[in-house]
């Protein structure tokens, strides 16, 4: 009843874990699966080791946390040995990054054969300059970055965008023309910040973090909503979600799954089989027999 | 919510010639001895474990040694100072059994201390093992001794007590325990754990590892194989917990989240 | 203690009624001086009389309000005729509208008599189209306006800007090089949107509003200490506002006054008192003499 | 949250020609009497008073009268169609004194009916006008009988009790009252008003003005001189109030917010 299938890859239920968050080793990852998500996003790995920032790299806010972790991560070639231990079964999706197309190739080659699906991260708010939102705030550079994965790769490619963007359905238009398979709507909002009242510093070591978090859904709702009218594809919600009226919500605007990261911190780990077990009774109660049923309902 | 606040040093007690304990107001929640607090100096921000926790006074310690460039620009603090804390974070240790072992090396003493001073006022029966390289660097003795807890002390060149690693001393002891708790160099735990094991006593160990969010989502403390959490399933662990923890005593991860044997 | 001048406007205390809240009536814009706010800016207004969009125009987020209001107003001829009956001794900034720069002069020149402040509304996120972020979202449109209102008028011009822009710094800037006196930073959040999940449907009748209130304030506070480190121009800042520490981050972001709007629902209209007694208190503590002192703190 | 709650209508009640009674289940706040709801038929949004309060079987009724585009889409609903309901908000009437005048024109009768119901349930004594333009239109007359309360009924056109307007029965009333309760057309309201100051009987009035976010925000429901929201500070008002609202009887404002004599 929960099943979706999403560019070929077959989840046996609509909650994905989002990247950038418990992704950095196949012990967590496979964790996260057994706590019941339907497949998982490793955190975002690039070609070379990344240290990420110093902390602070995260403060809480008002139904939100704003991080700035800095793409940490052990760079492909060490994230690879992770990924072959990650169990057969789950459905993994790689978020990677990096600040050129052929970057982002490199990568993609080096893991397509042992993952499901490639997501790519042109939306990190926090990103240095040239990576992440840098890329995503501009159609063309989302555009060949899309591009030269597709040629390059076999498995499927999702591009996350970001909504700190003046018109997110251009960018939407531009990856799915460039040929991505799915479009994953939201990464986090901002760039945010916080400022300590006693010191007058700015709390992240990096200033400014993205917002995630409940504060942040009815953002991730538009966009959704948006480019659900304007792309073919299928879309992965993402923000805010902490319980199954939000994966609800995101699927009536037009989300075919959807990711949960930050409720992690706010639910714990169960959050996944609790949304799952909820959406189950939701559906039996409404009528619905499969997720598709739901997908794009607030549409007229 | 999770924000650091921002808190005047009160004292700072010297503790050792590279250990100091920075005492700070805390009218916040209070910790459980062997959870840890996140540390933020302006310029970095560190999990560092809680050694003294007074609940009159609202009060808690900071024992920190010198290692690296966060922790000198610690040891440059004076009173009045001010630092950011939040926590206190993960699970600590869990008081119970009639006779306790608590087993510190180092600055590992310093969750050590709050426990032994916690399950003593509980009234519970506690016997310590402190270790270090030498006699300067045995920790916390003058709180420990008020405590009425019976003390090993052991160095690495027998300045002071038995002469040789904790797990030489916990070796020749020949009590009986209901649960071990232990916090030191990682290589010690693992020696201490395996003993332990042979000798059927349940164990609860501190682990450090890398932490960037302390809040459970950044993925960068978690465990090989079972994916725990050190900033919320641990830092203390317990014996038939580690058993399934591969890394333990093996490797932890950089900053990079890129695999490091142990030094 | 407490007093800001704002481009040559004397105000008791730094928090403003924000635009768009109880700002339709002169009696209403009296009694929330009278309840302790520093200045008053009044509902947008435009040269014709607009009706706003249908029922619903409101609902709760988490930690936040999304609204579409739909710029209802009476037209400038009506709205005259409150402006006259507003107390003399209130500074008031008169929010406009309008779809083109000709629009916005007309509008402004029928009032900069009576008002202490014109606010370009620039920024409305639910705005007709060719109205409101339309404008805003714009770098060229935004300086058009500015730059005809501030050749045509005499008093000072606040342009107050979205945050739903790709990078607010380039369109600051052009509204600094434009000639505007002060700029307000920011209008709500979004578009966001709620779906019911009974029926489907988007609850809003315009399905996209603002968002305001606590959820954004981390978003306003970054917007505010990126502008402050380019323009010259005094900032205003405005979003999720609802205690004195919301106004001292907001200074020490860099703004030299602040807006309150959606707090009035959070915490009554006794907010602006309070907050004002409590920045006292704050000051006296940390040994501030005036609201000057405190404004860019975060900067190094 | 104020956010709409979807519910099916349970029953619908045809008080008379163009008045209809939608009652809904209800586990939200229960209302106080002379508040609001906002009803959302998925087209468009009404404030709407209640005119039925049962805290036992968790319901609320909402009376509505046929006038235009919204009103006649609800009359076109059926027993379980589904509505949108946000709410309770506003000042609803204060139940004081020792005899009480209630007194309701048209459909003004909504709070009024619940507003007596709940005061002769805690034993108040309650004189009612119940004014119409016909006996056909007189409302809720069966639940005011049930009540105990003594009926006035009064019609424009004499087709049941006095003949004439609510304020030309007061007059004949020559009992003395502690407090008089009113909802009706505002210019009924206004004499009304005036003939109790006259009598020195402290009375609260029923506005209706044009309500958008009825969270006390958009400010289109703003009375003058005073400012005071219809929807937070009202929609009942207090005689005293009501001295300091220069437009009552006067004038409202339409949905762009210009003045707009009372017809």
């Amino acid at each position: 009843m929960l099943d979706v299938n999403l560019c070929g890859v077959k989840m046996r239920n609509p909650t994905m874990l989002a990247a950038g968050v418990l992704g950095i080793t196949a012990s967590s990852l496979n964790r996260v699966y057994h706590h019941g998500a339907g497949a998982v996003v490793t955190k975002s790995f690039s070609l070379e080791p990344n240290m990420g920032y110093k902390n602070p790299t995260i403060v809480e806010a008002p139904y939100g946390l704003i991080n700035a972790m800095g793409l940490s991560n052990p760079g492909v070639k060490s994230f690879k040995k992770e990924l072959y231990k990650i169990e057969d079964r789950i459905p993994v999706v790689a978020s990677i990054y990096g600040s050129s197309p052929e970057e982002f190739v490199k990568v993609a080659l080096e893991v397509q054969d042992i993952v499901d699906m490639i997501e790519l991260n042109v939306s990190c708010p926090h990103a240095m300059e040239g990576y992440g939102a840098t890329i995503g705030q501009d159609p063309q550079l989302t555009f060949k970055v899309v591009e030269a994965v597709k040629k390059a790769c076999k498995v499927p490619v999702a591009a996350k965008l970001t909504p700190n963007v003046t018109d997110i359905k251009e960018i939407a238009l531009k990856a799915e023309e460039a040929g991505c398979d799915a479009i994953t709507l939201i990464n986090s909002l901002g760039p945010a910040m916080k400022i300590d009242l006693k010191t007058g510093k700015p709390i992240l070591s990096n200033k400014f973090g993205g917002l995630s978090g409940p504060a942040i859904k009815p953002i991730a709702i538009r966009c959704v909503y948006e480019v659900y009218e304007v792309v073919e594809v299928p879309l992965i919600g993402v923000g805010g979600i902490t319980d199954y009226k939000d994966v609800v919500e995101f699927l009536y605007a037009g989300a075919s799954a959807t990711q949960i990261g930050s409720a992690i911190f706010y639910k714990g780990l169960g959050v996944f089989k609790r949304i799952c077990d909820d959406l189950k009774v939701f559906m039996k109660r409404e009528g619905f027999k499969s997720i598709n049923e739901m997908v794009g309902l607030a549409h007229e | 919510m999770h924000v650091p606040k921002i808190l005047e040093i009160k004292r700072i007690i010297r503790e050792s010639s590279d250990v100091k304990t920075l005492i700070c107001p805390w009218d916040g929640k209070s910790p459980v001895p062997g959870q840890f607090m996140m540390i933020w100096d302006f310029k970095d921000e560190k999990p560092m474990s809680v050694s003294l926790i007074d609940k009159t006074n609202n009060e808690i310690g900071i024992s920190i040694r010198k290692v690296g460039p966060f922790t000198s620009r610690i040891h440059k603090l004076r009173e009045g100072d001010k630092l950011g804390l939040r926590g206190p974070y993960g699970r600590g240790f869990t008081i119970e059994g009639h006779r306790i072992l608590a087993i510190g090396g180092g600055v590992g003493m310093a969750p050590i201390a709050a426990l032994v001073e916690e399950a003593r006022a509980r009234d519970f029966e506690v016997d310590v093992i402190v270790a270090a390289r030498t006699y300067d660097e045995l920790l916390f003795l003058d709180r420990l001794e008020k405590t009425g807890a019976r003390i090993f002390t052991c160095t690495d060149d027998g300045s002071c007590g038995f002469k040789g690693f904790a797990i030489d001393r916990l070796k020749t002891l020949k009590e009986t325990y209901d649960m071990a708790m232990v916090c030191g160099p990682e290589a010690m735990m693992k020696g201490i754990f395996l003993e332990l094991e042979k000798r059927g006593i349940p164990g609860q160990f501190s682990l450090e590892r890398y932490i960037k969010c302390a809040m459970g989502l950044c993925g960068h403390c978690c465990l090989d194989n079972t994916g725990w959490r050190v900033c919320v399933e641990g830092p203390v662990f317990w014996s038939h917990e580690l058993k399934m923890v591969k890394e333990f005593g093996e490797y932890k991860r950089d900053a990079t989240g890129a695999i490091r044997p142990l030094g």
